[in-house]
């Protein structure tokens, strides 16, 4: 995947997990729904995140095939 | 609506005339994760399984032809849908039955694996798992005759619920077609090439397991 | 022993009889429960069903007049609102096969427009479908291997 | 609900840094220090990172948001004082988990983790069902039912003994370098995770927190009731220290015998429970 994607990808997940703790906070969505949101977001943050420098730098390789 | 105490308040009914699903927490989790994995069957290609000649440093790539995937896919298709309809079913008649093609999917998904070792592993599983309707369909038979009826939300209501050996043969039912002791075959099934389709084994098989403890708890 | 009874556990070739061993057990616990304490039958069974042998549509018989609505026993009736008037119509073919003879009731059944057993096809219609699809699947699976065989 | 996930996530990898360490003191090594896990994660997440030329890429990908996503889920179950049976399917959807990273790859080693993830699966599941047995007593399953039902009738651990050692041994099979965790031993490399490296090695570690924290957490809640945080600590502190206890002085079983093992375990249990329903 390009690496602009994944910035996107990023940026989105982090405004729908801090916008999805603020509302629950406040009281506008119940706590189920904070609950589902940040499931479904936070990895793909966490992810997101991590990725931010080092996506797409190496070729694909062959797997560990032992010595 | 008696089982909140198991799986939580059932939030969500969707009736089929006298066989109506309903969600509750629980088996929303279930169902979300069967669904998942299905996704994941469908969208995934599979990967490209590698060997080690052995005794040496080559290796050497499992060559796999399109249309057995293809027929592989549409099998852990299936599978998942047989699984997401047992996940959320409210009738213990149509768990079972579901459960049954859960079984019959798996050895599906294993056929068209032209591995010796894998096939003999689906004959032996197969065998097990067509064994394990007639419990199953038994279990659900003297429910209905000592009972009256087959609805789950019923039976949790009654005073006396479902008879033990009816819950003992619904177990060794699910046992059967799913884990438990029996988890040599479904090992030797996983060595079959094609993740995405592979894991649908156990998706289903643990998902099954774990919508018959809340079964049998809740009745 | 914990080594020689997993060694046991991990061959494929013994699953079938373990498992036989565990439903076997199980099922004479069953029969030692039912003398213990045996089970009752419900005398109030949801979908009770009394056999005609002399009706042209045994055994799917429901009772009732045509196009008058049956009492048929249902666990949520407020999910089948046409419970009653299922049973009770008949096409111009089907009737015409329930006058002639009185053995074709299977037949009534199972062609297009023919009667529709309540409970099978309407109550608990999910039902059918499952096994139906159990069956595709079946094929399904006879089929690709038996072309493969071709190959 | 943000901040509970962070501490999750810091607790646990110092949860589980502690675990090394102790296993290594009573080993008589130095050890590493006890913040190396976090230390790990962060290098693990600055690291290059691509995807074999192999593997099911959606799969092997996707697999390490779903790690994370269910056990972000069961800390929320707990949180909020959900049902067991979420926590046992949650517990057993992280089996998917293992198998997903191990077979996706393609690579031999990460399968051989996935097949063995498969074994043990048939042993851990049926003795977290054992727990199951808690409804017999207590007429709920619902944690917050549990909690309050404790603080009337004392801690379930004293009376429900049998249904306790089954949490502690689904735990005991989950923490690393322990007798039953066949699916990581060395002579695979590293088991299913060989193939995940880089950021994909620091989401399994992220996930590995959370379920370290939520299950010791839930343990805590389940079988003692609810503490005030500093006890609440001490009691998690206690149980991973004596499971980091068994882990360092038990050798790790073969992978069959692993689940035979546990398997006499759960008939024993089960047995267990039935006198104690007998009795009570």
């Amino acid at each position: 995947m390009e690496k602009w994607k994944v910035q996107t990808m990023t940026i989105a997940a982090f405004i729908v997990v801090i916008g999805a703790w603020a509302a629950g906070l406040v009281g506008l969505i119940g706590q189920g729904a904070t609950a589902a949101l940040l499931v479904v977001f936070f990895p793909v943050l966490c992810l997101g995140m991590m990725l931010w420098w080092t996506l797409g730098k190496g070729e694909d390789d062959l797997p560990f095939m032992g010595y | 609506m008696a089982s909140a105490g198991v799986a939580g308040e059932p939030f969500f009914a969707l009736p089929f005339g006298d066989i109506v699903n309903y969600f509750t927490p629980y088996t929303a989790v279930l169902f979300g994760f069967a669904l998942l994995f299905t996704l994941i069957c469908i969208l995934s290609r599979p990967e490209q399984q590698l060997d080690v000649v052995f005794g040496t440093d080559a290796y050497y790539a499992k060559g796999v032809t399109g249309k057995e995937l293809r027929f592989r896919r549409f099998m852990s298709i299936a599978c998942g849908c047989a699984t997401m309809a047992a996940m959320v079913s409210g009738d213990v008649f149509n768990f079972t039955l579901f459960v049954s093609m859960v079984g019959v999917c798996i050895i599906g998904i294993v056929a068209a694996v032209k591995s010796r070792h894998v096939l003999d592993a689906a004959y032996n599983y197969g065998i097990i798992a067509i064994v394990a309707t007639i419990p199953l369909f038994g279990g659900a038979a003297i429910t209905l005759a000592t009972t009256g009826t087959l609805s789950i939300w019923e039976l949790s209501a009654m005073a006396s619920g479902m008879p033990l050996i009816a819950k003992m043969l619904i177990i060794v039912g699910v046992m059967g077609e799913g884990i438990a002791p029996f988890y040599a075959a479904k090992a030797e099934l996983f060595r079959a090439p094609g993740a995405p389709y592979v894991i649908m084994i156990h998706v289903s098989s643990l998902l099954m397991f774990l919508r018959v403890v809340e079964i049998l708890l809740t009745v | 022993m914990i080594g020689r009874l997993s060694r046991y556990l991990a061959d494929i070739d013994n699953l079938t009889t373990v498992y036989a061993v565990v439903v076997v057990a199980v099922a004479a616990f069953g029969i030692l429960l039912l003398v213990v304490s045996p089970l009752s039958y419900e005398e109030e069974q949801l979908y009770p069903k009394s056999i005609d042998p002399t009706s042209p549509l045994n055994p799917y018989e429901r009772g009732g007049d045509p196009f008058n609505r049956t009492e048929v026993l249902a666990q949520y009736p407020e999910n089948s609102p046409y419970l009653g008037y299922v049973t009770s119509y008949l096409t111009p073919l089907s009737a015409f096969f329930a006058a002639t003879s009185p053995y074709m009731g299977t037949t009534i059944l199972t062609h297009p427009g023919g009667i529709i057993d309540e409970i099978l096809y309407n109550t608990r219609g999910l039902d059918t479908v499952a096994e139906t699809s159990i069956l595709f699947v079946a094929f399904a699976i006879a089929s690709f291997l038996f072309r493969r065989e071709e190959e | 609900m943000l901040v509970e996930l962070v501490i999750a996530v810091v607790m646990g990898l110092l949860f589980l840094g502690i675990h090394r360490k102790v296993i290594a003191r009573i080993q008589g090594r130095p050890g590493p220090p006890i913040w190396q896990e976090i230390l790990h994660t962060l290098k693990f997440s600055f690291k290059e990172t691509w995807v074999p030329r192999t593997a099911s890429t959606l799969l092997y990908v996707g697999i390490i948001a779903v790690a994370m996503g269910i056990w972000t889920a069961a800390l929320y179950v707990v949180l909020a004082g959900g049902s067991i049976l979420i926590l046992f399917g949650i517990y057993m959807l992280h089996k998917m988990v293992e198998h997903g990273v191990g077979l996706s790859p393609g690579s031999p080693y990460a399968k051989f983790g996935g097949i063995r993830s498969v074994i043990s699966a048939s042993s851990e599941i049926p003795l977290f069902a054992v727990i199951g047995g808690i409804y017999f007593f207590t007429g709920s399953l619902m944690i917050s039912d549990l909690v309050a039902y404790q603080a009337d009738n004392g801690p379930l651990l004293l009376s429900i003994l049998p249904a306790a050692i089954a949490m502690y041994l689904v735990i005991l099979s989950k923490m690393h370098y322990g007798p039953f965790s066949i699916v990581e031993a060395k002579e695979i490399v590293s088991g299913y995770q060989t193939e995940h490296f880089g950021v994909w090695r620091a989401g399994l570690q992220i996930g590995d927190a959370i379920k370290t924290f939520v299950l010791l957490y839930a343990f805590v809640l389940i079988f003692v009731g609810q503490l005030g945080p500093v006890l609440l600590l001490v009691a998690m502190l206690a149980l991973l220290v004596s499971l980091s206890f068994i882990c360092a002085v038990s050798p790790m079983l073969s992978p069959y015998d692993s689940v035979t093992v546990q398997m006499v375990a759960i008939c024993i249990l089960v047995v267990w429970l039935g006198v104690l329903v007998v009795i009570g």
